[in-house]
């Protein structure tokens, strides 16, 4: 699996997110610069975590109108596979490539804490060494993770099985109206959605920073050993 | 020459600007003329207390530098020492009090900002942030504003700029209700051999500013947080320095990608005193000179004037002297930044700043005594009366009681409240995370190395006995780095007082320093960076002055070859839990005298510093042997609230044994004596007769194990009900 | 010119911003605050001596960048 | 009535945001465009039919809490 990062300035998390696919793939991704105009040759694309452009304005907004975007679109509109987490979650919602936006946390704080995300699915490149229904922990770190869609598009999502994971107890069960548990409000305690295609991922929480015993645990490994798997050493 | 500004120069105004009038003889002897406003404005920001350490130094210089494994102290930007493997920990404290009065979330925010330059100024990629806060008593409605703001700026810094803030500490005590400490850590990593310093040099070389463009911000910051603060003080505030954090993770990473080249010859952050500082220690320090032109800054307001452009304290700006040859490479990598880019000026062979604006010589100083001639006070000092020791003292609560609440008290409730706002694993490298460990540990990408980062204070000591208090806080930030198996290699101070002027004050001051200088030594751990902030008084509308508690904070690092060694203090089942060192029952200055008696009196625990090695060496050895898996220091709250907190963060309860006889339990649960750790081991005899033969005290308290921690008198608190305790204060205080 | 363009959640879209100033000044003894939303302003300069060209240029300015449109609605002024 | 409070940052006060605005308007091609300064709406239903009484309780709650009058101005007007 050929990797690409897409750094924009302000980016902060892209390192983490190089070890986590080194430590699953063995061979370090390809660091792309949001001003190139062109793609190598990618099987994944991954909008990492961090503040672009200083998550001035809107997280995400700025970024969204990177000239790499373009090509990220044509990889997107190719069947290519995307993974955006954190602020790369909310670029692909500003870039309208998912659905939906993040809003300011619930209790207007920035959360940096573990919570633990429900897998709705498991036959995504994203989530099949997951089963539907299984629970993971992972660290989250934002202040702008709170997920909100008009009711017609959560309906949608919900009806297509595009949820990706929800915030949840450790027992699985979910209460979005826990704050407890679906810390910054989310509908339906979304954490993470997927594209029709199944292709495109966006998620608040960084498995990135779970994939080491040392950091505390393996628990967000699955997810890019999944992707290995899916898309090929 | 011109005088841009509309002010006489005279004794008033250089008064007016912080200088005595001695002092402004000396300026005028120096200059052989009365000097322009803008040299006034530059000698009254480099002789002030913040620049030129004017009461602080003789004292300072008392202090343990050196070790084998320091590479530069005190004097650079920052302090560098060796952690093998060719690398080096380059690491700073700093105080940004006065600014986070004012504005506790933009004080707070360009404190980190600040602290973070003077890291990555030398060729460090900081990889953690540790941040130490007093704040006013709790009870006082503007304690929660100052929380909230002073927090949110921390984070709001920190988080953006992706550096992980994972430690620090925070206290209340009424004495900082007008005069919140905000004391700011960073942690960078460099190899060795790409150590940056600040020595301008090579006649004609280009000086280049780059960042972030001048405004009219913070003007005469550096002497305003050098003088007490009074009621006028609100009014007559500087133009608020906003940060940039975004501006300052591009700087970052602009400056790590010109650094990995040989461009640089030398470079400074603007830190206080911005432009003037910067130039003036660039040159000073290289033994050169430096001509500066003003119309070359990049100017963020219209019509600036030479004095307000150098006293300007802009965030998010450098100053770097080129290789000539390597000019045009530095501006490719600012603008691919999107930075700020102008050589403003060039070194000469004069020995004197010159600084011209618009045609005209604005300021021409010679540098030599502009450093040499700054002023130095023996300042005199009055020892404080030795505290009278505690009497008998009765226990009106019984344990249990006297837990919970200490539990759930202001200094020692759970502090998630705060770190949960700060990013603490971005970097991918967070070991242990705020709330595991005594120490934060971070491990070096690429490497086994971790670094143990912690900082401490007892600002309660302090004011009962300064040089016993001093002592305290190196050993305490030592023996949280030692009992996550680390070995503490250097600190790094913030010597946080009231006025230097009143001798009760200078006094805490000398023997503060004296304490800490006597702990360095016998610990080896010695001082290479660190900052001194004084006049921390409020001056309420009667009249009198109240300065803080004496409150020299230190910022402890310590290295473990192999991270995976690394413990924390959650509680580990099915161990044997042993006391190391040695139990006297010290409540004088202990917070279950304050908190169950409302009294703070009485000596503070003995600092045996033979003792603390000893038991300190001896813990290190079995953590790394394997044989603790668990270890906690006792401080705070003593022994029962120790093992609280392990229960606590391990989610696996205790059964505790009796207490040593011939003690009182509150004595032994509460005591603060210090020298002490809580281990967590599995085989208990062994440990206890490797503790005799090595003629280190230890007893048994118990074993782990169960929901709850149970007092050997038979009552079981559940973990939930701990957890409830511990963490009602800050949500209760704050998100109201 | 200057133009303003105030960028507002749209109704319907729970506001968390809004809701927590509510809270806090009903804590703070406002008692005859009812709903409150919270939104965004953007001053901008334009190089442009039209009023109406002005506008349109914000308006432009909005759709492309100032306002997501999946949540927000706009308005634009020209103020001086 | 609804009150609408507007807070920008002082004149000379930094403005991160504003600063990162422009500068993305520029890569978006809006040449013209020159300061840009961000700041915050909040608009606040008033349980008060009079108009004055209505801004006189927008001043006193922007002062109390929605303004920072350290860095930032404000002003408030009745629109409805
Ligand atoms: N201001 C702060 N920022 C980040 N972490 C903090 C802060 N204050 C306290 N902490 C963390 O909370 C935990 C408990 O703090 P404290 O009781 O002071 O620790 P200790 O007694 O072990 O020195 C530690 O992990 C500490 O680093
Ligand atoms: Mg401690």
């Amino acid at each position: 699996m050929k990797a690409g990062i897409v750094v924009f300035p302000g980016t902060n998390r892209e390192r983490d997110m190089a070890i986590a696919l080194k430590r699953v793939t063995g061979q370090a991704p390809a660091m792309l610069w949001h001003r190139d105009t062109t793609l190598p040759k990618l099987d994944l694309i991954v909008l990492p975590g961090g503040f672009s452009h200083g998550d001035y304005l809107r997280c995400g907004a700025m970024a969204a109108h990177a000239p790499l975007m373009a090509e990220v679109r044509a990889f997107a509109a190719a069947g290519g596979h995307i993974l955006g987490v954190c602020n790369g979650f909310q670029i692909l919602t500003e870039a309208q490539i998912l659905p939906g936006a993040l809003l300011r946390n619930a209790n207007l704080r920035f959360l940096s804490q573990d919570c633990h995300l429900r897998v709705e699915r498991a036959d995504t490149a994203f989530t099949r060494l997951w089963a539907k229904g299984d629970v993971f922990r992972t660290p989250m770190a934002h202040g702008d993770g709170n997920y909100v869609a008009d009711p017609a598009t959560i309906e949608r999502l919900e009806g297509e099985g595009r949820v990706a994971f929800r915030y949840a107890r450790p027992d699985g069960t979910v209460a979005a109206d826990d704050q407890a548990h679906n810390p910054n409000g989310s509908l339906n305690a979304i954490a993470g959605v997927f594209s029709e295609n199944l292709r495109i991922c966006g998620m608040m929480p960084h498995p990135e920073d779970l994939v080491d015993p040392l950091m505390g645990g393996e628990d967000g490994k699955p997810l890019f050993a999944g992707l290995v798997e899916a898309l090929g050493r | 020459m011109s005088n841009a500004g509309q002010k006489t120069v005279d004794e008033a105004l250089a008064r007016e600007f912080g200088l005595t009038a001695d002092e402004y003889g000396n300026v005028l002897s120096i200059m052989g003329r009365t000097p322009s406003l803008t040299e006034l404005g530059i000698f009254s920001v480099m002789w002030s207390e913040h620049c030129s350490y004017k009461s602080s130094r003789v004292w300072l210089k008392t202090l343990p530098t050196t070790a084998p494994w320091v590479i530069h102290g005190p004097g650079e930007n920052a302090g560098v020492v060796d952690i093998g493997q060719g690398l080096a920990a380059i690491f700073k404290m700093e105080s940004h009090n006065h600014p986070s009065f004012i504005e506790p979330y933009q004080g707070a925010a360009t404190g980190v900002g600040g602290i973070l330059r003077d890291v990555f100024t030398m060729g460090a990629r900081p990889v953690a942030n540790l941040n130490a806060l007093r704040f006013g008593d709790p009870a006082n409605p503007q304690t929660r504003r100052i929380v909230d703001g002073v927090v949110r700026g921390v984070g709001g810094y920190g988080n953006c700029v992706g550096v992980p803030t994972v430690g620090g500490e925070v206290n209340f005590h009424p004495s900082y209700d007008g005069n919140p400490l905000v004391n700011a850590m960073t942690v960078g990593v460099a190899r060795q051999d790409r150590i940056f310093l600040s020595a301008a040099a090579g006649l004609g070389n280009p000086v280049i500013y780059v960042g972030s463009s001048t405004g009219r911000d913070g003007i005469h910051g550096a002497t305003m947080s050098s003088s007490e603060f009074d009621e006028d003080a609100l009014a007559k505030r500087p133009t608020v320095q906003v940060g940039d954090p975004f501006v300052e993770k591009l700087l970052i990473e602009a400056c790590l990608e010109l650094m990995a080249t040989d461009a640089i010859v030398a470079i400074q952050d603007m830190g206080a005193a911005g432009l003037t500082s910067s130039s003036v220690e660039m040159a000073g320090k290289g033994g050169v000179g430096i001509d500066l032109d003003l119309d070359a800054v990049p100017q963020r307001e219209r019509g600036m004037s030479a004095y307000e452009m150098m006293l300007s304290e802009s965030q998010e700006r450098m100053l770097m002297v080129l290789r000539p040859d390597r000019t045009d490479v530095a501006r490719t990598i600012f603008e691919k930044w999107e930075l700020e880019f102008a050589v403003i000026g060039h070194l000469t062979d004069t020995g004197r700043i010159v600084v011209r604006h618009k045609g005209a010589v604005e300021a021409d100083i010679p540098l030599a005594p502009l450093a040499d001639q700054a002023p130095l006070y023996h300042r005199p000092t009055a020892p404080s009366p030795a505290p009278a020791p505690l009497g008998p003292v009765t226990d009106p609560v019984g344990t249990e009681r006297a837990l919970m609440h200490l539990i759930g008290s202001p200094d020692i409730a759970s502090r998630a409240w705060v770190y949960n706002q700060y990013d603490s694993t971005v970097g991918g490298q967070t070991v242990r995370r705020p709330g595991s460990a005594d120490a934060a540990i971070v491990k070096i990408d690429d490497t086994s190395i971790g670094l143990a980062l912690t900082t401490d204070c007892t600002p309660r000591y302090c004011r009962a006995d300064a040089r016993t208090g001093g002592a305290q806080a190196v050993a305490e930030a030592w023996r949280n780095i030692t009992a996550t198996g680390a070995r503490p290699l250097a600190v790094t101070d913030n010597l946080n007082f009231g006025n230097p002027e009143k001798p009760e004050v200078m006094g805490q001051f000398a023997a503060a320093i004296e304490g800490m200088g006597d702990a360095c030594r016998a610990l080896d751990f010695p001082v290479v960076s660190g900052n001194v902030s004084l006049y921390n008084e409020t001056r309420t509308p009667d009249g009198t002055t109240t300065a803080i508690l004496p409150t020299p904070a230190i910022g402890g690092l310590g290295v473990l070859e192999d991270v995976s060694q690394a413990i924390g203090y959650g509680m580990q089942d099915d161990c044997d839990l042993i006391l190391v060192g040695e139990t006297r029952g010290e409540l004088g200055q202990s917070l279950w005298l304050r908190e169950i008696h409302g009294r703070e009196d009485g000596a503070p625990p003995v600092v045996d510093l033979a003792a603390e090695r000893a038991n300190g060496d001896f813990v290190r050895a079995h953590i790394l042997g394997g044989d603790i898996v668990a270890c906690h220091d006792v401080s705070d709250g003593g022994v029962l609230v120790g093992l609280a907190e392990m229960v606590m963060a391990g989610g696996v309860g205790c059964t505790l044994v009796a207490p040593q006889s011939g003690m009182r339990p509150e004595a032994f649960w509460f005591g603060e004596d210090q020298a002490r750790y809580i281990v967590a081991v599995r085989k208990g005899e062994t440990f206890l007769s490797a503790a005799q033969a090595a003629g280190i005290a230890a007893r048994p308290l118990g074993e782990s194990g169960g929901d709850g921690l149970t007092l050997p008198q038979g009552g079981t608190i559940s973990i939930a009900r701990l957890r409830s305790a511990h963490e009602a204060f800050f949500p209760a205080l704050m998100d109201r | 010119m200057k133009v303003r363009v105030t960028v507002m959640l749209k109704d319907g879209v729970l506001d968390p911003q809004g809701k927590a100033i509510a809270h806090a000044l009903h804590v703070l003894d406002f008692g005859s605050v009812g709903e409150v939303r919270a939104g965004r302003v953007i001053e901008l300069e334009i190089a442009e001596t039209d009023a109406d060209k002005a506008r349109a240029q914000g308006d432009a300015m909005a759709r492309a960048l100032l306002a997501n449109l999946v949540i927000e609605d706009f308005t634009v002024e020209v103020v001086a």
